[in-house]
């Protein structure tokens, strides 16, 4: 694993009409880093995402990927799980997966036939296996249970092998023995394939388990007469080592330092 | 337990279903009997068996004029522009509608056009598309696609726009192009959503059809009605609105068939009327 | 006891005077006469005003003889012809697209109004340059899209009645080749209404006569009242007096009724509704299962009948213009 | 970057949207001076001029015989017709919709006339809506409603339907009885869809009116149009056209506000056309 | 709290279109329990809770609520929070608070008018609170983050003070802080309106930390070659006593434990 910066946010500001919602946030992470990131509901966890995707663009400041500016648009080197409508629902679980490689083979239709259909089929074979949707493969994600479509949707994901991954609370429909197996699959192609990850959850347990780094995102400065005044920046960057993870009283110490918007309006 | 939860079953359901029609039915016959009672050779509502025997006429006997079965003339030739006028109509949907859709270019270019030109109706310019398609085939057809086109394409505009945001992002994030989106993504998506347009469609084109077959033809289900209209024979017009109310339920039912088969996983989720 | 009664017209040269009167309360004027009331309707649509008769909304209406005898009396209508306006002489015509004989008319598509006057016309035309329709194509085309049906490329020959027809002669390559100042006295336009409420009530014949013939009076006269009422009527249509006149001047409008009724009962009447019915016939368009033009009868006012006896639902009736001419209404 | 990502300024924008309807209007004039060099006295494709001539004439000069603003007394005497129509179409699309698609007894018996008999193009049977209604103002109204009402109604049904049934127990365990929910739930959530389909059913509307006019009536915009049509005087038609076009645009306008005003929850979320 | 049997179910029977779903679950549940219920995604937890709101009618078997069968279709006794759609969208926060109580008290117009209403909001007032949206009273759940509509349908459902609270994984889209509000605030509830409350989640933790009694749902039986072939019951029924909670053992135990359909497969 180097240390080299991957990606470094710097001085971002962003504001949904006129209302901001992130200030000041900076960050330098370096390659190979599991970012988890938590924060209260609403404070803009998602949003800082979309940023790193550059699905939105910020109001003020920059971020730079390997040292250049993002690109202006979603590319292939950033995966992305979303909470929700993150699989295409007019393809198969098989056809979700190998489009992907449908997409990269053929420029013009965008789509495999004959063998070379049946080599991308096979190929997805152990990876549908290990999201335990072998069985499903011919389905349709509505004929899929929520946690399965989510299971689904992370495969996909994972299947261009972005250097960078976002996601945005992947596991909070899944049940615990699909969530540690997902974890485990999750944390194997990161040593794998040295991704940096991003990773929004609300698990604190699973935070700490899986990530290098804590983000907690909060805001700072908070008025009580107009509590949409200022927007949330990083509050704790914590470094977690590996003998860290699972500890109870770190847990306990994040779980109950984290500020709580709720409890004080 | 509430009127909502409490489901027909089968038999009462056809049961319900059927009232309706007889109660029409019926009405339709008193009401005949009643006007044929004052004047046996009432033209206007002529009883159920004039009916079916002016159907038999136009079906199996042949014209004394022409020597053809005209109902099936006229069928097959309505049919044809009908279906010539739909497909074209449903190109330019799809074409179009994808374009406006997923193109904010296009969008801003076409859409405030489009939504005022589908705002013209089309009877009211008839002499400029007789000037621009002739007399014949072709401006019926183009009566046909400038009356339902327009919608089509809003529509489908539409439903590319309703597309979620994330399921583009995410293509984008596989790698995926312009065009590949819009084949693999986009067009599968949005097909399923131009066939109920279509079948909510058909109505208007019926009508553009059998006005445009007023206008100036030779055959055709319009062509008859009209002509006949000529001496109030609502034997067979009544005969023909039976008869088109029947082709077009059996295209309805033949596109939703299309649809479900073409597109299973969009009939999963929920009922559908 | 019937009081109110209504009749309902069509916009057309010769019964544009129904609206106006109307408008101009002569109607009224009249029928408060006879203690009635007489309620005169403008249908944009012909065939629809005769199929409104025809399904009693109506106690009148304007037609020609021939939709006369098809649809109301074909129908089982009892019809009465109370008042006949007007023959066509020179209002309908055929007209060809760069050629300049009738003859010339074979194996060309001729668009018109199916089983219109202009059919008859049309058949009446080929019967003098001994053609049939077999040697052409019809294609039916509406009345009001005739104009710019004539103006693409497709159309070479159109027979229609005015104002359409004086539209399209005005085109450089247009050529009138045939109208119906040939066959004067054929296409008439008259005033029907139903047998059997005017026989129940005398008075709304006598109404509508009357109020007929003192605009007849008043239109055909040259002073400045006859001009507005001209020009009136002309507006109504879409056209301005000299646009008006010019179709009047191919119209042998009946100005006086004494005209009419020996129009009426002239011998060439009977003659004319036997061609008529035999068009219809041929065309099957004369009443259900007709086995024959005489499958209905047309009484003539002489009493002599043409076709069945025993179904006679069209009565040419002239005691009303009768009583208009002995002015003793 | 992808096209799909470029978003046009807004000047761009709206040089883009001009475009189209600069080009109409150039071929236009290009083709009516080329017809005009050929027949100055052309009156297919008048001159703009012309046109604007019409339009003057119409709106302002006191129509000789009746001394009218003719196209004042015919855009009241259509836009009466049409409001009361829409009016009552969409209150028989809230009711029955509502209906059909909340008690499924409703929809098994309604649902399956109703799809049928929205398949009857509603021209075939104008003779006997003009025997049952007569020649009034009445059967102008009627063939509107006929025509749009049954379209109107599936779509409302069919989005009484798409309301997530999660919703609809939420509220039973909430302790709404049927009716309780119809105006609480229903009703909201379906009023702003009512809405939308009333816009797509104008042109349809306008259609039909213009169609009712042209066969009965005195006055009004269809009326008008039908009258001068025998004599192409289409410097009058293409006035009233942009005129009805301009009417529609207003009104569609002025609809897409009053939901946007009224039910603001249903634009939160994302773009339409 | 009493002990009296408030639920009771009889060798229940479900299957979707053939495919059975769950097979022979019987269960008896005492007034004032908490039941969780964890189980393998797609296993049928959501579908047993369909059963005992009576949103679906089981195909053999019985439900008997205070030992009378359930009522056929879904009764303010029974509260419920779904995974999504449980808020409704044309209602701002406020609104979607007071509506049941707008529907209790005017049966006609189903909407309260004038001071009626301002007191009604006035009572809602320490329950936004608690959930921490008194400065969102005013907005459309479209304006919300799913977090806060999250909460916003906890409380929804728990203003009728049902007897009976059905949720499904109401908690998997909150943070921590919130979250830890929200498992107090139910606490609360549960204890002040003595409710019995069966919970499905995918957190072991809250599992055990929640609940007085955790059901375990899994096929029994299993066909490799027909993964359909037979529905999933309730294997494991452990009462949880209090000092039991938080037991890091018995966590680890119930998640090791837990037989796991993905990994079979
Ligand atoms: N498109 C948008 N327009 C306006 N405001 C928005 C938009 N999207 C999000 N917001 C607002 O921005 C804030 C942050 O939203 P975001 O979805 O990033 O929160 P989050 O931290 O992901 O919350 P959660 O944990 O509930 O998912 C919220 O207050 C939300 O109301
Ligand atoms: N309406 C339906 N028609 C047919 N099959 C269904 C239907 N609803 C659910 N299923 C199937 O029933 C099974 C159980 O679904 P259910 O939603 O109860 O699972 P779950 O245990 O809640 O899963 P998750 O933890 O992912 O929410 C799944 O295999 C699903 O595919
Ligand atoms: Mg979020
Ligand atoms: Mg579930």
């Amino acid at each position: 694993m180097t240390h080299e910066t991957k990606l470094s946010v710097q001085n971002l500001f962003m504001s949904y009409d006129g209302a901001p919602i992130l200030e000041r946030v900076s960050l330098d992470v370096s390659e190979g880093s599991f970012c988890t990131i938590v924060g209260a509901s609403g404070c803009g966890k998602s949003t800082f995402l979309r940023l790193l995707l550059s699905q939105e663009r910020a109001s003020r400041g920059k971020i730079l990927l390997d040292g250049t500016p993002l690109p202006e648009e979603p590319t292939p080197d950033r995966g992305i799980v979303f909470q929700r409508y993150s699989v295409f629902p007019h393809l198969t679980v098989a056809e979700n997966l190998i489009l992907a490689n449908e997409f990269e083979a053929s420029p013009i239709t965008g789509r495999l036939f004959g063998s070379a259909r049946k080599e991308a089929l096979c190929e997805i074979e152990p990876l549908l296996e290990r999201i335990g949707l072998n069985q499903a493969a011919n389905r349709y994600p509505a004929q899929l249970s929520g946690g399965m479509q989510q299971r689904l949707a992370i495969a996909q994901a994972l299947i261009k092998r972005p250097k960078v991954l976002l996601l945005d609370e992947p596991f909070g429909a899944l049940d615990p023995g699909i969530r540690a197996d997902m974890h485990e699959l999750l944390h194997d192609l990161w040593r794998e394939l040295n991704m940096t990850i991003f990773m929004v959850t609300h698990d604190i347990h699973e935070a700490f388990k899986l990530g290098t780094r804590l983000l907690v995102f909060d805001k700072v400065r908070h008025d009580p007469q107009a509590p949409e005044a200022y927007g949330a920046t990083i509050t704790y960057d914590l470094p977690i080592k590996a003998n860290d993870r699972g500890d109870a009283d770190l847990v306990a110490l994040a779980s109950g330092e984290k500020p709580n918007t709720a409890a004080d309006s | 337990m509430r009127i909502i939860n409490l489901r027909p079953g089968r038999l009462t359901s056809l049961a319900l279903g059927i009232v309706p029609f007889a109660g029409v039915i019926i009405a339709y016959a008193v009401a005949s009997h009643y006007r044929r009672l004052e004047n046996p050779a009432d033209k206007l509502l002529p009883s159920l068996e004039k009916m079916g025997e002016a159907f038999w006429r136009m079906a199996f006997v042949p014209d004394r004029r022409s020597g053809d079965l005209l109902l099936w003339l006229d069928t097959f030739d309505s049919l044809m522009r009908l279906g010539v006028g739909m497909a074209v109509a449903s190109l330019l949907a799809i074409t179009l509608g994808i374009a406006i859709g997923f193109i904010p270019h296009v969008r801003s270019s076409l859409a405030p056009f489009l939504a005022t030109f589908s705002l013209i109706p089309p009877i009211t310019i008839l002499p400029i598309l007789f000037i621009s398609f002739g007399l014949g085939e072709v401006s019926k057809i183009a009566l046909i696609v400038i009356g339902t086109a327009p919608v089509m394409i809003r529509y489908t505009a539409q439903s590319v726009l309703d597309i979620p945001r994330e399921m583009i992002i995410k293509a984008e994030t596989l790698g995926a192009s312009v065009w590949q989106m819009i084949t693999r993504l986009v067009l599968p998506q949005v097909l399923p959503k131009v066939i109920s347009c279509l079948r909510l469609s058909l109505v208007p084109a019926w009508i553009f059809l059998i006005s445009a077959e007023a206008i100036a033809s030779t055959s055709g289900l319009g062509y008859r009605i009209f002509l006949v209209r000529r001496y109030l024979a609502m034997d067979v017009i009544l005969t023909y609105v039976v008869w088109i109310t029947l082709l077009a339920f059996v295209l309805d039912r033949l596109l939703l068939a299309l649809s479900k088969r073409a597109f299973s996983w969009n009939h999963l989720e929920r009922d559908s009327l | 006891e019937k009081t109110d009664f209504s009749v309902c017209w069509s916009i057309y040269v010769g019964w544009m005077p129904w609206g106006y009167l109307q408008d101009s309360g002569i109607m009224k004027k009249w029928a408060d006469k006879y203690d009635i009331s007489v309620d005169i309707v403008q249908i944009n649509d012909y065939v629809e005003s005769i199929n409104q008769y025809t399904a009693g909304q109506y106690d009148g209406c304007s037609m020609t003889n021939m939709d006369a005898l098809s649809i109301p009396a074909g129908g089982g209508v009892d019809t009465t012809a109370l008042i006949v306006g007007d023959y066509s002489n020179g209002n309908d015509g055929i007209i060809l697209k760069d050629k300049t004989e009738l003859a010339e008319i074979k194996g060309q598509t001729v668009n018109l109004v199916e089983l219109s006057v202009s059919h008859y016309l049309l058949a009446r035309a080929l019967d003098t340059v001994g053609l049939s329709e077999k040697d052409l194509t019809v294609v039916n085309t509406s009345d009001a899209d005739m104009i710019a049906a004539y103006a693409t490329d497709d159309v070479t020959s159109v027979v229609t009645w005015n104002p359409l027809l004086s539209e399209i002669e005005a085109e450089a390559n247009a050529t009138k080749v045939f109208d119906s100042s040939g066959i004067p006295g054929e296409i008439i336009d008259v005033m029907m209404v139903n047998t059997e409420t005017l026989a129940d009530n005398p008075a709304f014949g006598k109404a509508l006569t009357g109020a007929w013939y003192e605009l007849m009076t008043l239109m055909s006269s040259d002073s400045d009242e006859g001009a507005a009422a001209r020009t009136a009527m002309a507006e109504a249509s879409g056209t301005d007096l000299p646009g008006y006149d010019a179709q009047l001047a191919t119209t042998k409008m009946f100005y006086a009724p004494a005209e009419a009724v020996a129009f009426t009962e002239s011998d060439e009447l009977p003659d004319t509704m036997k061609f008529v019915a035999e068009f219809l016939f041929d065309n099957g368009i004369l009443g259900e299962g007709a086995p024959s033009p005489e499958f209905v009868g047309v009484a003539f006012p002489d009493g002599s009948v043409f076709g069945d006896e025993g179904n006679v639902k069209l009565r040419f009736d002239t005691s009303f213009m009768k009583m208009a001419a002995d002015g003793s209404l």
